[in-house]
């Protein structure tokens, strides 16, 4: 175990996977020499080469396409799509290449290859440069799609996806890049993907996150512990397609209460489909109906206080809960 | 023709009536798929090739097993020309079981990867930086195959023709674009879709590039060996255009109303095949019967790929979530 | 009133707006010699000239980033994607570009613009080319999302998108252009967005449907009526932003019961919504969860039986309620 | 210098004096915002234009007021060379309610369409095909006016610009396509983006193109009069690139590992402000009051803008939802 950002366990997962598969390479923009503008790949062109390490025009359509021909003739590449804002430009490239080969082609061609985005609001970045996608990527059948929220999930996910077959949509949120944990050495540390990650055990209430979301959720999980003596359980989805919905439908069962957090918008949201399915299957346990907490439905201002009024906040999370007991 | 009719001399009998068999095993091919359509036993589009056999004839002779084709949804004659089996290309034009990709892909998305046909793609230019990716795999794994990407005229629109030649440049893969000119994207003459010439463009990404006549098998075939033996020999990408015409509308769904029957007379004129047996015939290397053979066993061939897909047995429909994903992850 | 198709309503709606609103005009691969893919066109490039009826090349992100500009400008730009799943190229310049302007410059600059596309399977055309993505759109803020199921709605719901100041995705459903019905000819009928359409009352269950699958929808009810005598109210939401979720919401508080109907995937998709929001404000009211009934979660095959087989029919609407009515 | 200072004499000490004046309250404009943004006051991403004031005085000298244009994220020095407020502009980089977007755009994306100036964009390349559609509506509505858009060299490699060239050359669109050729798209050189020459890309297209000194202000100025004038005949788009050089990172966030000071060093030598001022003074335009003047005022502006920043009111939380959408419906 080393202590370390979450920038760095996913740097480390990067250096070992390069060495320990020679299929392995890094495409990006400027993932080299600039290292990289979450600093992800730092040093990773020093110590690899432009072979294995290339720096892309600015073309993200282009570059997934690119990566997604190498894949097909066998090799592993990472696509570093800078952020998950610019990847609707590649979007057709993943939905209508990446995702459908292998049945297409009956199986004959898939396509192993990881695409990395940065995602996220928080960083007063405006609305071009402030989105959290992940649910649209889980849309489509034929992809997986990760999104971590601490240092070691990251590493032993990130070092998993480059063990699948197919193509990996993995979400990095821009908030936890910094955050630090304890991360294992052990070059074999996988996580397997559809295994969603009880953080804390509790009684009167499921709390469920994602990549960013995860944070407020505990944060929430806290104060209600502190302030209203409501023992919250936290779930961590870790990736949402596949999607580990047997663990939240135990814990609602446990619960009779379940609170979907999550960055995107609401409408038409990823926490649509967790709030659907809790009902299709725990129907009879559900003492009140699921809330959602999500972001505001408009796009992400510049000013802070309107973006922060615009973001989910862990007061949202607790205030959500307290109306469940009041009604 | 006379330049034909030397060239001809040149490359032997042997290989000539190789290229006329295919090519018109790829007309008479085409030509009872659209009577398939219409009497429903094809479905979804279908996009005939008639008119441009000597494009995929010739471009596919100048290739080796172990190099990669990826083109687009206009892709009977490639996969023909690349040796797909006729029997299995007919059967998943009818959604079969035994079709190439068992009945998935439909006409637009054929794939056998046995054979380095890695499939048609029915989103235009999609499959061009695809084509790159294939190279700059072949480069890092220090093979010398080349990968092949044809496309047609309107694709050179698409954002992704220009990321594609620039990083196909920059990074030198062996990667070869072959533009089949048939003059239309659809509807619209390419003139009124490209304010330049194909070549012009291509060009100024300082990659070689050529047009060739796209009715003369031979032509088609001496520009792709030039390319291909510039791509092999680690020289980066090559460019050819290719100067064609389908006779047929751009779908089965073609009302053609933006060009004059005449137009498709012009150009029947300059028929491949035509051109190709007139050419055999003044060389002295085609006489009748063995015309006649050649028509014969096409005729069979074509038949017994129908049969064939008549015969094959639909999926099941437990098959339905096959190949969703690739299990297990390994390691 | 005329009876006419779908797709005739459509050109008759896209005549009278040229004719009545000179800012108005269309851009699109095909629309003009060829008539457009779906004929919608047909005949409007000989009327109204080169000038107003604009053939592109094959360009999608720059065809609608063309007409953005142009709706910039004071014009009311028409854009045909030909297809939603060519959509996918442009969606940056809709999503960051079009749903955007408005709120990221404070209120200066709106885009009137209205970008049509033919969408959903059923016509053996594989998978790159069968998509239902109307909730996708739907999840963005500062677009607006119609989908119309008939020949009078068609006509409608494109005539009020040209008088809304806001970038408007119109979706139709290709298994919709030839159905023909009663068209108003009336130049100033419009059909309001955000206005559902109970297209017949009932008392058991509720269906909503959009697009497409109202039709799944009214079939299935009939089948209801006829073999089960189960009486199902059956709802067309014509838009899905805006979204009448109060028309909904009442039905389902007089049936107990609600069935989603939609040709996308059911994963991540926009029944997910629908399904919560019905649950949020409509929970004590449930006799049962509220079901979905969506295309099952692969690519579309080109194989007729295996294309069937994963699109939602009447067939599987039924069994849904069925299934209610045991638990 | 010699060529300045003749066109100087040509140009009269009016123009010029106000030229430099432009450029020196850019300079002092942006070293202001590198305070602002380490101190706090300006958040999210900061792009500076130090370096690159001769391109946007130069080139908005040319446009009369009836003109559209759209730039890219790094767009203070177009906004305030366009004649944007300064203080309502560096309320903006504030957040503040009385900026220029009232806080919610922040430095990437500022707008006042009372000036024509239709924003800033922050994803690269996708506000090349609205200046085509502002253009062609110029065309379809009679009017004269021009669509001006500014972008840099990385912008090249994306599709868009492919398919914005191609429909404006097309099309005719009255439109001046403008890159900032700072020889860096963030950390990477634009020949390693890019397999040939930008100008010999664009003019592939049958576009009229030029390269000019993107760090002499009269270069660029009489390139954009030349841009406009062909453009505003109605002869279609016209390309500049200016070869310019930015003198700090991309963003505040640049760690700079991929360029040597001394690069940097060796463009300032070349600096846009000290060549102008030179060439005036040799042409006796300027004296030494009158320079101390325009600082003054520069300083006076600068200071006046940031106090009016802070001075103003955060946008209340009320409105948050505003301009959502447009409403009501016309008609
Ligand atoms: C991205 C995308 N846009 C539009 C279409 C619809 N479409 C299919 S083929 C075609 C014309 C392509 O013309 P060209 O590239 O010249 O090939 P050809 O059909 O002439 O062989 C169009 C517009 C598509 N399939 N994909
Ligand atoms: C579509 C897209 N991809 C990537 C980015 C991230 N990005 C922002 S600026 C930039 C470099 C652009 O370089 P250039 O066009 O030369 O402009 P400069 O910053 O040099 O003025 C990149 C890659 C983006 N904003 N949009
Ligand atoms: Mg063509
Ligand atoms: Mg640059």
């Amino acid at each position: 175990m080393v202590e370390m950002r979450m920038r760095d366990a996913l740097r480390e997962a990067l250096r070992e996977e390069l060495i320990r598969d020679e299929r392995v390479f890094l495409m990006g923009e400027d993932i080299g020499a600039y290292g990289g503008s979450y600093a992800v790949t730092k040093g990773l062109l020093e110590e690899f080469g432009e072979e294995r390490v290339k720096d892309t025009p600015i073309a993200e359509s282009g570059m997934v396409g690119i990566g997604i021909g190498a894949a097909m003739a066998g090799l592993h590449p990472m696509v570093e799509m800078m952020t998950i804002n610019f990847s609707f430009l590649a979007l057709d490239q993943i939905v209508n290449s990446a995702a459908k080969l292998y049945h297409m082609s009956n199986g004959q061609i898939n396509v192993p290859l990881v695409i990395r985005m940065a995602s996220g609001g928080g960083s007063q970045l405006a609305a071009t440069h402030s989105h959290s996608l992940e649910g649209l990527y889980a849309h489509f059948p034929g992809l997986k799609v990760v999104c971590p929220s601490n240092a070691a999930d990251a590493k032993g996910l990130l070092k998993r996806a480059f063990r699948d077959q197919n193509t990996v949509i993995f979400i990095e949120h821009t908030a936890n890049y910094a955050l630090k944990g304890e991360v294992p050495d052990d070059p074999d540390y996988l996580v397997e993907f559809g295994v969603a990650n009880i953080l804390r055990e509790g009684s009167d209430v499921t709390l469920i996150g994602y990549s960013g979301s995860v944070h407020q959720a505990t944060r929430a999980a806290d104060m209600l512990a502190q302030q209203e003596e409501i023992s919250a359980e936290v779930i961590d989805l870790r990736t949402i397609r596949p999607l580990d919905m047997d663990t939240v439908i135990a814990s609602v069962k446990k619960t009779n209460r379940a609170v979907i957090v999550e960055d995107d918008w609401l409408f038409g949201g990823f926490g649509g489909e967790l709030s659907a399915q809790i009902m299709e299957r725990a129907f009879d346990w559900l003492d009140a109906p699921v809330a959602r907490v999500s972001c505001k439905d408009v796009p992400l201002p510049y000013n802070r206080n309107l973006e922060f009024a615009a973001l989910p906040s862990e007061e949202d999370v607790v205030e959500a809960v307290l109306r469940m007991f009041k009604e | 023709m006379t330049t034909e009719t030397s060239q001809a001399e040149k490359m032997g009998a042997e290989q000539l009536g190789l290229f006329l068999y295919q090519m018109m095993l790829i007309r008479r091919f085409e030509e009872k798929c659209g009577e398939l359509y219409t009497k429903g036993k094809i479905r979804g589009f279908l996009h005939l090739y008639t008119g441009q056999e000597a494009c995929a004839v010739g471009m596919m002779a100048a290739l080796a097993d172990r190099d990669k084709i990826v083109t687009h949804y206009r892709d009977h004659g490639h996969a023909l020309a690349r040796g797909l089996d006729p029997n299995r290309v007919m059967a998943e034009l009818m959604g079969k079981a035994t079709g190439v990709s068992g009945g998935r892909g439909g006409s637009m998305h054929l794939y056998d990867v046995s054979k380095g046909f890695l499939g048609g793609y029915a989103i235009v230019a999609a499959h061009l930086p695809l084509a790159v990716g294939l190279g700059l795999a072949a480069t890092m794994k220090k093979e010398d195959s080349v990968a092949l990407c044809v496309f047609g005229d309107g694709s050179v629109g698409e954002g992704e023709f220009h990321e594609s030649l620039n990083m196909s440049v920059l990074w030198k893969t062996p990667t070869i674009f072959f533009c089949e000119n048939n003059l239309y994207g659809m509807g619209v003459p390419f003139k009124e879709s490209l304010s330049t010439d194909i070549p012009k463009l291509a060009a100024a990404y300082n990659m070689p590039t050529v047009t060739v006549d796209g009715m003369d098998v031979l032509a088609v075939h001496e520009a792709m060996k030039t390319a291909v033996a510039h791509a092999r020999a680690g020289n980066g990408p090559y460019f050819v255009e290719a100067m064609t015409y389908r006779y047929r509308g751009h779908s089965m769904a073609d009302p053609e109303l933006y060009r004059l029957k005449d137009e498709v007379e012009q150009y029947r004129k300059r028929d491949c095949i035509e051109r190709l047996k007139a050419a055999m015939q003044a060389a002295g290397q085609l006489d009748e019967s063995r015309f006649n053979e050649m028509t014969e066993r096409v005729e069979q061939v074509v038949n017994d790929a129908i049969e064939f897909g008549e015969r094959s047995p639909q999926p099941g429909l437990e098959t339905l979530f096959d190949h969703l994903t690739k299990e297990p992850a390994n390691g």
